[in-house]
């Protein structure tokens, strides 16, 4: 028991040091020096608070969109569909955000609340066109996540349109910045949305581990076969799941809206958070708390690595390169823990 | 614009736009039929569409081979790159156990980064590949393209394009007829009835896993080679997760992958040509260009409905479990 | 005011003093490679490294929200004496860092911010009507069908500003040719680009404008592969290496001159804060490119070499938008 | 002439857990040689081992006196083994004659000869009597003919020794007489058969040596002249099991189950109830005797809002419970032992505990206002757990590693906990061993005589006849008969389910 444990923490962290060492040696083969490229990397997330904000910022959307996907993978859905159902989040956000008139504190709830409706909803609508017509979950999602994209561009341009191909500011009751936070970590852009995706983590490890809702989930996920003979409804079970699942991903975009922006850009393409969530949730093994783990090390790594291309002018390929390779090792855990059993294996042996 | 002229353009479009996605689905096809699920397309389509670039252009304009060859040999580079950047995800998935997403979503991140980082390293820093000068040019086929319509419409293409057609016959053919594709199946349904029966799962799914690495690569190189004439980090936007879609929507079938690529180019074909006949006029460019992806989802929930992954499709094979 | 002298005396210090200046961009998500203005700007501040001995800084953004941190972590450490945001996108952030940093100094690239302008901000804004305007004449005027296309990217105020541009130049010449106006909306999918443009031709258009970045790409390679008498106008940069057969322009667009003549100034104590500097035909912040002459006749260049003149003269207002085309003549 | 097969000293691990110790199997040419053990005594690792799937930590294997290593399944098709798996080695989406040739593909260019495969095929299937359709899918066949697919793989590949693992387990009675005569045929053309079976009868009936082991270890091997049932089955479990249940006479009362004309759709679109009527009371067990595919399932699914009911009224305790939610009629008093435990059962990846309320897990006191009170949960698991002497490490074990007979242990704990006023029992012993199904029979007995209805299907005469209070017969979607055990045999039954029946007609 308290090996396994254990073995669920150090497996993770050793395969990220594993990353770091081969993608390293990659950097070396590139040409640069690996030593001071991951230290710049290193200053850009640990050198002042203000990048430690600030990847506490870029880390936050992070969170969402690996639960998203981590949630609807629990119950056996693979929800490619989280960069739409974020975008939508967005919309939802800056148009209640902007165009709504609440009090302070409440209008940023109602916003994100909004949000949550949204995405859930359209994440919702993949999971019933599976549940009802057996459509596959991976096909819909990804054709929806275009969707979103030009609705949103369209929605923006034709309704919400304020300065410069943006939605208009939203008003200050709506934002979920705070003045102390923010001098805190000099000036970033860090806010309650971290906070609220910290609670998130543990509302889905919550309902999936400890309520009845979850269990269903599960056991849906699991064997919707088993289920449906017990009396559960797997239709409305994959429908719930995607439509949690999206609700997460609608979060996020609200907080990105109300807590980093202040509006939202036409824009010309995906944020690519949707997409990196999935490597996310699965560096956290789908596990909500692993979900934190995976955006801190995601998040901060691609954040960090602009400080060395600005510093040192090594370009972020590299990095981007280091990262696949840290999730590769994350993937083939096995590499670690065979290479962990032989470690044990002879340190077995030496003491004998 | 004539109706003929307007149907020959759809035609046409509708082959440009389903070429590499009917490639690199069929490495989809051949992937998962195998049991290993790749959503690695994308990279191995980035891979394929820089070294197709690359390799055009070396021979072409700096060895100087003959124009007509060089495209050619960049098809062939970008089908051998593929298939040496799936090795990894091979590896990964078949002796390492690993998760097969996870380590498709560490291909897609890899492949983008080392195309990017050659690109800069062989263009003098430049973000994109110089322009491929000998591209392909379309092909006649004598006499048939002069048919109306369907000739210069259908029968006009690409080489590319022909030899994405030949590969779908070729593969149903492989997968459907000789014993290696009989195996393949087999051990993506039921790896251990394969593997009692004598039938290596582990060389099968190298196999698999190689060659599809290379027919996404050919994929991407057409998109380089035979579309925007360049490789730069936007050359494959997604068109790696769309022959992922075309894969399922074709029901793990060649021909219908081919059938989901050519409809969803037809898609794309019949609304861009709603922006040139001015539709827009009336309803909004980003709603016409929505159109194809929600043309799909109605197309799927009205007439294909469920269809089953191969059965072992995703989980690593380990002798001697259960 | 204030905190406009304050920074103004801190670059004279720096400047008199001998110290080496140093200029950070920061590009937006299409990176210092996007073949467009990034790239561009990119070039404008290595020659301003060679020519000027500046030192030159450079993020790249890979997403909306990295905008700031990347500002800021030039601004921040006072160690760069101008920090460019390079494309409209990110307005609002250099509005904010500015704000919050008022001894450092910024500039960006394609907004005026609104009109808004803080005072250790130089905005820079080009006439890209202008120059579409004369590409509308050289297309108007070499077109054999009378009928033209244009391919935007997505529908930007600055990417229309090219659309109407050009259709007031096809009107002023040709008041019977048809523009189609499309739209890809991406700037990253020359497969697109290529239908496009492939629809347009097959519909009788000759000539087709985009100012649409790498969809672009597509609309050469398919009048590439059409051949002889389908032309492309290009866009930003001269892209007629592209397809030296088939371009018959490109509407280039100076961003290399901006970021360099502000550099220049920069040097010299010249920092034209809280104010718009436009780049215009008048200057050749925008302008037909040299090689237009490859593919088209003298008599069509004199022709837009007229209008150039009136509109640098004023006489011709060239329109930026729908409605001000709607008005025009 | 030295034994066709020797393993000799044979031990095999599993992270440190012995699945065999020092086993000995001795098997001579020409005969078949029963393996016998409990579930779980290590009889599938045994014969995986001598087939190539797994290496022995220790021993020696002598294929016809020579040692051997068997390293993998190819070298033992090499050396003429063949194996039939306890679970099936089927590619379902694939026809019988695929399935047969896979691995071994006659060719002609570069292409499958599929003609000739199908010819080969026929022709095997002829020699030896195993009748199958070489076009057929697999998933459109009866498991009796996929059986006979399994031994022709084997034959295909030339095997000369044949490893039988549970064959019998899945098929029907008549199945099983066919399959008794192939093996005999087999024997007699020169082949060797070792044969593994629950099903006492079956040794006794066609094997002519027995080898024995438990939990692991070598118990002893006897010829079956020197031995009987009884004998077996006690050198078996270690104490004497008794084979008959043990009970008296039912009293039932009023009747908790009415099903009254149904008619219910079957998977291929045709009606596969066909206005069916049946009653179970309380406080008795009404098995039904069928032959597989007759509609039993269907029954089962439309009982318990699986399926829909075309027409037709289903009543329990008097109230329609046709096309309600399964839930709410699970929550009206239905328990369900399914046939397939792994597959309907059971969520094989959650715990022993958590398995153990997949109906009630929302109700008191597993739950309170939806939130799982997982105290509560195990606390009950561990309560079942001990009562029906469920075999696990732990309640928190994954139910993926326990035993069959323990999987099916804690599903029988689970539904006849709930109290149910109908339990349906499909199968309840399948592939368990004799010491488990006492058990099991015992369990429902107990249910009977607490008053509740119990409705038993089961494809096992025996079974059928032991257990039931009273047997209905359903033939191609309608009940034809109901008789009473005591006046019934396996003959009489026999005919009824082939259609050909007497009896007192509906109800
Ligand atoms: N792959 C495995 N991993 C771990 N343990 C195993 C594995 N296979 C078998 N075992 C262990 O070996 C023991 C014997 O299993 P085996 O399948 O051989 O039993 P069996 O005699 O065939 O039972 P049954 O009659 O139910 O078929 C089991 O109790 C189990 O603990
Ligand atoms: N994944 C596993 N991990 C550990 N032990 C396992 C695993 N799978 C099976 N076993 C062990 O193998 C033994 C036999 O398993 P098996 O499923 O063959 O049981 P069985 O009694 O043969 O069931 P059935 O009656 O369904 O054939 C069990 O006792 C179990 O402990
Ligand atoms: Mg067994
Ligand atoms: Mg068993």
């Amino acid at each position: 028991m308290q090996t396994s444990r254990w073995n669920a923490i150090l497996i993770p962290v050793l395969a990220v040091i594993l990353g770091l060492i081969v993608g390293g040696l990659l950097m070396l083969l590139m040409g640069y020096n690996p030593i001071v490229g991951y230290s710049s990397v290193f200053q850009g997330i640990f050198g002042n608070m203000y990048f430690m904000g600030e990847t506490l910022r870029a880390v936050t959307p992070l969170i969402f969109a690996g639960l998203a996907v981590a949630f609807a993978f629990r119950t056996g859905l693979f929800n490619i569909g989280v960069e739409g159902q974020f975008i939508i989040g967005q919309l939802a956000a800056a148009w209640v955000g902007a165009f709504w008139t609440l009090p302070t504190g409440l209008h940023a709830a109602v916003a994100i609340l909004v949000a949550m409706i949204a995405s859930g909803l359209y994440g919702g609508f993949a999971g019933w066109l599976k549940a009802r017509l057996g459509v596959h979950e991976v096909i819909t999602t990804i054709m929806l996540n275009y969707v979103a994209l030009f609705a949103a561009n369209w929605t923006i341009r034709t309704y919400l349109i304020g300065a410069s191909e943006r939605s208009k500011d939203i008003l200050p009751s709506a934002s979920l910045q705070a003045q102390w936070l923010s001098d805190l970590f000099e000036g970033a852009r860090i806010n309650w949305g971290l906070l609220l995706a910290l609670i998130f983590a543990l509302v889905c490890y919550w309902l999936l581990m400890k309520t009845t809702t979850g269990y269903e989930l599960r056991a849906v996920g699991f064997n919707p076969h088993a289920a449906e003979y017990a009396g559960m409804n797997v239709s409305k079970n994959i429908f719930l799941s995607m439509l949690i699942s999206g609700a997460l991903a609608g979060i996020g975009g609200a907080t990105d809206v109300l807590g980093v922006n202040g509006n939202m850009a036409i824009s010309a393409g995906f944020t690519g958070i949707g997409f990196d969530g999935i490597a996310v949730a699965l560096i956290g093994n789908n596990n909500p708390f692993g979900v934190i783990f995976g955006a801190l090390l995601f998040g901060g790594l691609s954040f960090g690595a602009d400080n060395m291309q600005r510093v040192e002018g090594i370009p972020t390929e590299s990095i981007q390169i280091v990262i696949s390779m840290v999730i590769y090792f994350v993937a083939a855990a096995s590499v670690v823990n065979w290479l962990l059993g032989k470690f044990r294996r002879r340190q077995g042996v030496s003491q004998k | 614009m004539n109706f003929a002229d307007m149907l020959i353009t759809i035609l046409n479009g509708t082959i440009i736009f389903s070429t590499p996605l009917i490639l690199a689905a069929l490495g989809g096809v051949i992937n998962e039929r195998s049991g290993v699920v790749n959503i690695g397309l994308e990279g191995l389509m980035t891979v394929g569409a820089f070294a197709a670039a690359v390799i055009t252009i070396w021979t072409g304009e700096t060895l100087g081979l003959p124009g007509w060859l060089a495209p050619y040999l960049g098809i062939i580079a970008a089908m051998i790159v593929g298939m040496i950047f799936a090795v990894p995800h091979a590896v990964a998935s078949i002796d390492l156990k690993a998760d097969q997403v996870v380590s498709g979503v560490a291909l897609n991140i890899f492949a983008a980064g080392v195309a990017m980082f050659l690109v800069k390293k062989l263009f003098e820093g430049a973000g994109q590949t110089t322009t491929v000068q000998n591209v392909f040019t379309k092909v006649n086929i004598p006499f048939l393209s002069d048919i109306p319509i369907i000739g210069p419409g259908l029968l006009k293409i690409y080489p590319t394009s022909y030899l994405a057609f030949i590969l779908v016959a070729v593969i149903y053919w492989m997968l459907f007829k000789t014993p290696f594709g009989l195996r393949l199946r087999a051990v993506g349904e039921h790896p251990r009835a394969a593997d009692t029966l004598g039938v290596s799962v582990r060389k099968v799914r190298y196999i698999a896993v190689i060659l599809s690495g290379g027919l996404a690569g050919i994929g991407g190189g057409t998109l380089s080679i035979a579309i925007s004439s360049n490789f730069q980090h936007s050359t494959v936007s997604g068109h790696g997760f769309m022959a992922l879609a075309a894969m399922i929507f074709g029901k793990w079938h060649p021909v219908g992958a081919m059938g989901a690529a050519l409809f969803f180019g037809l898609a794309t074909a019949l609304a861009v040509s709603g922006q040139v006949l001015g539709l827009t006029q009336y309803v909004p460019s980003e709603f016409l260009n929505a159109l194809p992806y929600l043309l799909t989802i109605l197309a799927l929930a009205g007439v294909v409905g469920r269809a089953e992954a191969p059965a072992a499709s995703g989980k690593p094979y380990e002798k001697g479990s259960r | 005011g204030t905190s406009n002298n304050k920074a103004d005396n801190n670059t004279q210090g720096g400047t008199t003093g001998g110290k080496k200046m140093t200029i950070a961009m920061v590009t937006d998500v299409g990176g210092i490679h996007d073949n467009s203005f990034n790239q561009s700007a990119n070039e404008g501040l290595d020659r301003a490294s060679k020519d000027l001995g500046i030192e030159k800084k450079v993020a790249e953004s890979k997403r909306a929200e990295d905008y700031t941190p990347n500002l800021n972590s030039f601004v921040k450490g006072g160690n760069t004496d101008l920090t460019w945001g390079i494309g409209f996108l990110m307005a609002d952030d250099i509005k904010k860092v500015a704000l919050a940093n008022p001894n450092s100094k910024l500039a960006i690239i394609d907004s005026d911010l609104s009109g808004d302008i803080p005072k250790n901000v130089e905005a820079v804004t080009f006439n890209e009507n202008e120059g579409s305007f004369l590409m509308g004449v050289l297309a108007a005027k070499m077109s054999k069908t009378h009928k033209v296309g244009f391919v935007g990217g997505v529908k930007f105020a600055l990417i229309e500003k090219f659309e109407y541009g050009f259709k007031a130049g096809v009107k002023a010449v040709d008041p019977t040719a048809q523009v189609t106006a499309v739209y890809a909306d991406a700037f990253d999918k020359p497969d697109k680009g290529k239908l496009l443009a492939s629809q347009l031709y097959q519909q009788g258009d000759d000539i087709i404008f985009h100012a649409a970045g790498a969809t672009g790409d597509g609309v050469f390679a398919e009048a590439k592969e059409r051949g002889a008498g389908y032309w492309v106008i290009g866009v930003d940069r001269d892209q007629y290496d592209l397809a030296p057969k088939n371009t018959l322009s490109s509407m280039v667009k100076r961003v290399d001159n901006a970021v360099y003549d502000v550099a220049k100034d920069l040097q010299a104590g010249k920092f034209e804060g809280g104010t718009v500097r436009t780049f215009s035909l008048k200057d050749g912040g925008v302008d037909y490119a040299p090689t237009t002459k490859n593919n088209t006749p003298q008599d069509v260049i004199t022709l837009m070499d007229d209008y150039k003149k009136k509109i640098i003269d004023g006489s011709i207002k060239v329109p930026a938008t729908a409605d001000e085309f709607n008005n025009f003549k | 002439m030295p034994a066709v097969v020797e393993m000799l000293g044979i031990t095999k691990r599993f992270n440190g857990f012995t699945a065999n110790d020092n086993i000995n199997l001795i098997v001579q040419k020409g005969e078949i040689h029963a393996l016998l053990g409990e579930n779980g005594a290590g009889k599938s690792t045994l014969m995986n081992t001598l087939f190539g799937l797994y290496q022995p930590d220790e021993g020696e294997i002598r294929i016809r006196g020579e040692r051997v290593n068997i390293t993998d399944p190819n070298m033992a098709n090499r050396l003429g083994i063949g194996m039939v798996h306890q679970h099936f080695m089927l590619v379902e989406p694939f026809t019988v004659t695929e399935n047969i040739i896979l691995g071994m593909e006659p060719k002609l260019g570069a292409k499958i000869d599929i003609r000739k495969a199908e010819r080969q095929v026929q022709e095997l299937s002829d020699r030896y009597g195993l009748r199958v359709d070489p076009k057929a899918k697999i998933r459109d066949i009866s498991v009796g003919m996929q059986q006979r697919v399994e031994i022709l793989k084997t034959l295909y590949r030339g095997a000369e020794i044949l490893i039988f693992d549970e064959p019998t387990a899945v098929l029907t009675p008549q199945e099983i007489g066919e399959l008794m005569q192939i093996m005999k045929n087999l024997v007699s053309e020169g082949k060797t058969i070792i044969f593994i079976t629950h099903k006492l009868k079956e040794i006794m009936a066609v094997c002519d040596t027995c080898t024995i082991i438990r939990k692991g270890q070598y118990i002893g091997s006897v010829a079956i002249q020197d031995t009987n049932v009884d004998d077996l089955a006690s050198k078996m479990v270690g104490r004497h099991v008794t084979f008959e249940v043990d009970k008296t006479p039912a009293q039932p009362k009023g009747p908790v189950l009415q099903v009254q004309n149904l008619v219910v759709e079957g998977n291929r679109g045709a009606d596969a109830l066909r206005g069916l009527s049946l009653e179970v009371r309380a406080g008795e067990i009404l098995g039904i005797a069928g032959i597989e595919g007759n509609g039993q399932s269907e029954l089962i699914e439309a009982i318990t809002g699986l399926r829909k009911i075309k027409s037709g009224s289903v009543l329990l305790n008097n109230k329609p419970i046709e096309n309600k939610k399964t839930r709410q009629i699970v929550e009206a008093g239905v328990g369900h032992i399914p046939e397939d435990r792994h597959k309907h059962g059971l969520v094989l990846d959650y715990t022993i505990g958590e398995n153990m309320v997949l109906q009630t897990y929302y109700q008191s006191p597993f739950a309170k206002r939806g939130v799982l009170r997982y105290n509560a949960i195990y606390e009950y698991a561990r309560k079942l757990i001990k009562q029906f002497d469920v075999r696990t490490p732990s309640e928190f074990t994954p139910a993926r590693a326990l035993s069959g007979g323990n999987q099916q242990k804690g599903i029988i704990a689970r539904e006849v906990d709930r109290n149910p006023d109908l339990l349906i029992a499909a199968q309840p012993t399948r592939g368990l061993d004799v010491g488990a199904i006492e058990f099991i029979h015992k369990k429902l007995v107990e249910q009977r005589d607490a008053g509740k209805a119990v409705l038993l299907i089961s494809l096992e005469l025996d079974e059928i006849l032991n257990v039931s209070d009273r047997i209905a017969v359903i033939y191609e979607g309608q009940i034809v008969g109901i008789v009473q055990p005591e006046e019934t045999d396996h003959d009489q039954l026999g005919l009824m389910m082939a259609g050909g029946g007497k009896g007192k007609g509906g109800k």
